[in-house]
């Protein structure tokens, strides 16, 4: 076994509102510092994992990020990195 | 008739579930996340809270705990019913019990109110009161779902999809809402509806 | 770490401990002997204050007896943290503040607040907004009342104190002194580096650049809170459990010294048991962290595996850091060394002054007599931040959480919750008047306590204890020392002649800057019962009941120093206040509850912020009827009289609506209460005295006005 | 004035407890997916901006996480990364 360490990042699906990057394009235009920033927000997590090549961690880390850290009914994830240590 | 509330770690209403239960005449019992059992009982409620700090998403980790997988041989089985208010409705969700997400309010933040809902149960149409107190309320889905909904929102006061503020499963045995009938039962303030969401309860117990 | 240890202080602590500190020791004598752990200004002052009838005034919280049951409640002021973090310092105030009501074994079922802001600082009402809705709503304590005020006076210096009410049987309450032969154990979130110094922080004026201040802030986590509070009950009921003290400032070194010296005995720390977050904290760093959700218990050994169950029931960590013998020694070792042996006297019975203000400056007695037409006053005040509803508030804090809520927010004078141990009501509030308090801080204080008093009683609640919280500026200032004995000595006094006794209580000082001070704020905080839920009073008139008012009548010549309308409206703050007939409250008191007996009273409220014309219109438009009726007694007043005789404020006053006209006029007269008959309420619109106004174009702006500025950013 | 695109992630500080990190790594143990995995969280941003040109697109970038994104008492950012659109 190998251990690796994977990098990723869960948010909304494009059709579910994003409430909180709402209230910060108000903010931001209300503040004068941007007129439309059109933010986007996100979970990111970072962890290690025990696998036996870098395919294995792969798909361990898409079931991590399915079953246990997102909501598919309303959440897309991202791996962002996943690199031997 | 016999029920039990289920506590999680976080989990904090509790008490006035209990109290309102037994006030419509249940039997209570509290049962804690790590129960592997739940057929000794005719109703199973999840109660509000922020069950494990509602940390990634709120319900999303009393998911993981052995009531939850307890839980899904009770609906299997058929036994009894099911009932999610507030925390309770949003763990049903994650763990796919019921459809839909329960998703951050487009208001960004915690509204506790009293709202004005519309409660429909064999067909009949009703308009009733009960309080809400949530941040992750808005109800998401992108199905159809509209046969399953029981209740809705009058003046929705988060944003949900199609006014939905509670639901049933498809097999009808297990239901959802965000509002809370808990805290309808004894104080004029927040009126007195909740009793007869209870005795909604018992109905459906009968039905079998 | 910064030490604040003035030359003097030093000197003081050095002769009782006939040699000088070592570098560990400075560190505990700057925090113990600190301004916010050792009340080195205010000690001597709060011993006037009356204490009959309160259980355990000098515990971490204080209560009163309702039935077999000991209901404790207490304030803690978080204004420095706040300053520098919003939403952590609100959130941690919340925290410590429960934790206290906790150690006495008392359940904590209620909160309430009372906030001061400048409005323009939208980032701190913010914060300290949602602070309290994240910790709060998550740990299932109902956020049941409060207050918010707005005054530049605030600006940089936000005030928030917080209030906790618990609730245990009166011969199941756990004390804080430990005795001899116990281990000590530490319950909770591991210990780390953050609020290393945030006694010493808190006894302070803050810096000008903030971010200096930042490291000295908690952090808190509801879910963890939750987590101990539901332990600790559990541990409080082991027989083996002898006292428990909850980890607030200066930490685990007040907390474990605090129990050697109520329990007069010898105390040994050993530092390399503790949990820790961080491994390479040194000894002063962890004796004076104030990281959150942590409690102290002293325990007798049997019991510890017990114990160490039921922490790790609720996934908590637990450790044995010590043990008590007999003695008077405070032993602290790390590394197997011993590094601190002092006398516990010593640290925690710290240098207190005597405070002996030279007489002050003089205050603006001036009456104002500036004037404006009374419908564009009418809609001023109702849209004013100060008077407007305070909806945005309380609608994020779950305030019916715990299912005993019976009168939510708004709905009446006080909070009404119910005891479903013993079928009793309480009623609570919280309230202060710091512009009263600037212009006669004596007179200002005896105000707050009766506003708070007449809160309880129109909501049919009688009065049974206190608790207050003091904010002032520097108490090394003339003039705040001033301030802070006149209004001691009020509190006591008034306190005293109602019968009602101080249970508990918090100071705050060094609220502020180079630049600005805050006003003297006094902020009360009352707790009363009754026995049943008819008893209830809502500050909600029916449909065609008569209105009348009951107590003083204002007049032309009548105090009404510090009215909200004034500044409102001319941004002017001056005049004499009122003076109270004790006589008179009781008496109002005594016809309020009879008329509700016999049925004849449907709904009350007190006269304070906005007069009677601004009390009417608060009853008005949470009863959502209009009114129709004569509030002058005559029509030929000026602009500015009218506005006195409207909107001034005066002690003393109630309105009611009633369905009997004629019995209550005659119970009125049979018992010689002065009344007035104001009216009936009727219709959608508010007339009198030749006005008329649309109920719910000002009921729109009441409601709203404090929303579309701050949802806006 | 020239657009670009930000990416940014806030994180705890080193010093501050991450207990829903904590919550998550015994949540793994427990289900036997992960003995150890160290877990770490923060929240993720996207946003767009106007600037002068890159340096001045970081500036702004940096204020806005600073500012307005994280809270300095306890928490760290980063830039990911800022592209020109
Ligand atoms: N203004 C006050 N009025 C009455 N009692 C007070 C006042 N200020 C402090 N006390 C009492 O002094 C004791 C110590 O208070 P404090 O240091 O705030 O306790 P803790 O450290 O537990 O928060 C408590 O019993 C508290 O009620
Ligand atoms: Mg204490």
């Amino acid at each position: 076994m190998e251990r690796f360490f994977a990098k990723v990042i869960v948010t909304l699906k494009d059709e579910v509102k994003d409430n909180r990057a709402l209230v910060l394009d108000k903010m931001l235009k209300n503040l004068n510092i941007e007129d439309n920033p059109a933010f986007s927000t996100g979970r990111f997590y970072t962890f290690s994992l025990s696998a036996q090549n870098l395919s294995d961690a792969h798909d361990k880390t898409d079931f991590i990020c399915r079953e246990i850290l997102s909501n598919p009914v309303v959440e897309k994830y991202e791996i962002n990195s996943i690199e031997a240590i | 008739m016999k029920a039990a509330v289920v506590v999680f770690l976080g989990t904090n209403c509790e008490t006035e579930t209990k109290r309102a239960l037994e006030y419509c005449g249940f039997d209570v019992n509290y049962v804690n996340f790590d129960t592997k059992n739940l057929d000794d009982y005719d109703a199973v409620f999840l109660s509000g809270g922020f069950s494990y700090g509602d940390y990634i998403r709120s319900g999303r980790l009393a998911k993981f705990t052995p009531v939850v997988d307890a839980l899904k041989n009770y609906i299997e089985s058929k036994r009894g019913v099911t009932v999610g208010i507030c925390n309770g409705f949003q763990i049903l969700c994650e763990a796919h019990i019921l459809k839909g997400a329960l998703v951050e309010n487009d208001s960004s933040r915690f509204i506790c109110k009293n709202t004005s809902l519309e409660l429909c149960y064999k067909g009949k149409k009703r308009k009733i009161i009960l309080p809400i107190a949530h941040r992750e309320g808005k109800y998401v889905c992108f199905d159809d779902i509209n046969e399953f909904v029981f209740l809705k929102y009058l003046d929705n006061p988060n944003g949900s999809m199609h006014d939905v503020a509670g639901l049933y499963d498809a097999k009808r045995r297990v239901m959802g809402l965000m509002p809370h009938p808990e805290r309808a039962v004894f104080a004029k303030n927040f009126g007195f509806d909740g009793r007869e969401f209870f005795e909604i309860i018992k109905d459906e117990i009968k039905r079998g | 770490m910064r030490l604040s240890v003035d030359k003097f202080i030093v000197n003081q602590i050095e002769k009782r401990l006939k040699r000088k500190m070592n570098e560990l020791e400075k560190h505990i004598f700057s925090a113990m002997w600190s301004e916010h752990c050792g009340y080195l200004h205010s000690k001597n002052e709060l011993k006037k204050f009356n204490t009959k009838g309160a259980l355990f005034p000098y515990e971490n919280s204080g209560g009163v007896k309702i039935g077999e049951w000991g209901i404790f409640f207490k304030t803690e002021s978080h204004n420095h943290p706040c300053a520098v973090e919003p939403y952590q310092g609100a959130a941690t105030g919340i925290g410590g503040i429960i934790r206290d009501i906790l150690a006495l074994n008392a359940r904590p079922i209620a909160l309430l607040n009372s906030l001061k802001f400048s409005f323009s600082q939208k980032h701190l009402i913010e914060g300290v907004a949602r602070g309290i809705s994240d910790y709060g709503n998550s740990c299932g304590i109902a956020n049941v009342g409060g207050e918010v005020i707005f005054d530049d006076k605030y600006y940089d210096l936000p005030i928030v104190n917080v209030m906790a009410v618990g609730i245990v049987p009166v011969e199941k309450v756990k004390l804080s002194a430990a005795k001899k032969n116990c281990i000590i154990a530490l319950l909770g979130s591991p210990t780390g580096p953050d609020g290393v110094g945030g006694a010493a922080f808190a006894s302070k004026e803050l810096a000008d650049n903030k971010s200096d201040d930042k490291i000295h802030v908690q952090i808190g986590d509801p879910f963890v809170k939750k987590k101990l509070i539901e332990a600790t009950l559990e541990i409080l009921k082991l027989d083996g459990v002898v006292g428990c003290q909850d980890c607030g400032a200066a930490g685990l070194l007040s907390s474990t010294s605090e129990m050697a010296y109520k329990g007069k005995c010898s105390i040994e720390l050993d530092l390399d048991k503790l949990h820790l977050s961080k491994n390479d904290l040194s000894a002063a760093q962890i004796l004076l962290s104030e990281t959150q959700e942590r409690m102290v218990f002293a325990l007798q050994e049997e019991v510890f595996d017990e114990v160490f169950n039921i922490a790790k029931r609720y996934e908590l960590e637990i450790s044995k850091i010590g043990k008590t013998y007999k003695g008077d020694e405070y032993i602290i070792k790390k590394d197997g060394k011993i590094l601190s042996n002092t006398p516990v006297q010593v640290i925690c019975e710290p240098y207190v002054y005597e405070l002996c203000p030279k007489n002050c400056n003089n205050k603006n007695e001036r009456e104002c007599f500036l004037q404006t037409d009374l419908s564009s006053a009418v809609n001023k005040l109702v849209s004013n931040p100060e008077f407007a509803s305070k909806k945005w508030f309380f609608q994020q804090w779950d305030y019916a959480v715990g299912g005993r809520t019976f009168m939510p927010p708004q709905q009446s004078g006080a909070a009404a919750l119910k005891l479903f141990e013993n079928d009793y009501f309480i009623g609570i509030c919280m309230d202060s008047k710091p512009r009263l308090c600037e212009l006669d801080s004596y007179l200002g204080t005896k105000s707050t306590f009766l506003e708070s008093y007449r809160n309880l009683v129109s909501s049919g609640f009688e009065p049974l204890g206190l608790t207050n919280c003091l904010n002032f500026a520097n108490p090394e200032n003339n003039d705040t020392q001033s301030d802070f004995v006149r209004v001691t000595s009020a509190l006591a006094d008034i306190s005293n002649a109602f019968g009602i006794p101080v249970v508990s209580g918090n100071v705050s000082f060094y609220n502020e800057t180079k630049s600005t001070k805050i006003y003297p704020t006094v902020t009360v905080g009352m707790l009363g019962y009754c026995k049943s839920e008819n008893e209830l009073i809502e500050a909600v008139f029916c449909k065609n009941e008569d209105v009348f008012l009951i107590g003083r009548k204002i007049n032309l010549n009548s105090n009404i120093g510090g009215s909200l309308y004034q500044k409102i409206l001319f941004d002017f703050l001056g005049g004499k206040l009122d003076t109270s007939n004790y006589e008179l409250e009781i008496a109002l008191k005594n016809a309020i509850f009879e008329l509700r007996k016999k049925d004849l009273l449907s709904g009350a409220i007190d006269v304070s912020k906005g007069g009677l014309l601004g009390s009417l219109l608060c009853v008005l438009f949470n009863s959502d009827i209009g009114f129709c009726g004569t509030l002058l007694d005559n029509k030929n007043y000026n602009d500015a009289q009218k506005l006195k005789l409207l909107f001034g404020e005066i002690e003393g006053r109630y309105i009611f609506s009633t369905n009997n006209f004629h019995k209550t006029e005659n119970y009125l007269i049979g018992n010689n209460i002065p009344f007035t008959y104001l009216g009936k309420c009727v219709g959608d619109k508010i007339k009198f005295d030749g006005y008329e106004f649309d109920l719910n174009e000002l009921k729109d702006k009441y409601l709203n006005s404090i929303e579309n500025v701050l949802d806006e950013f």
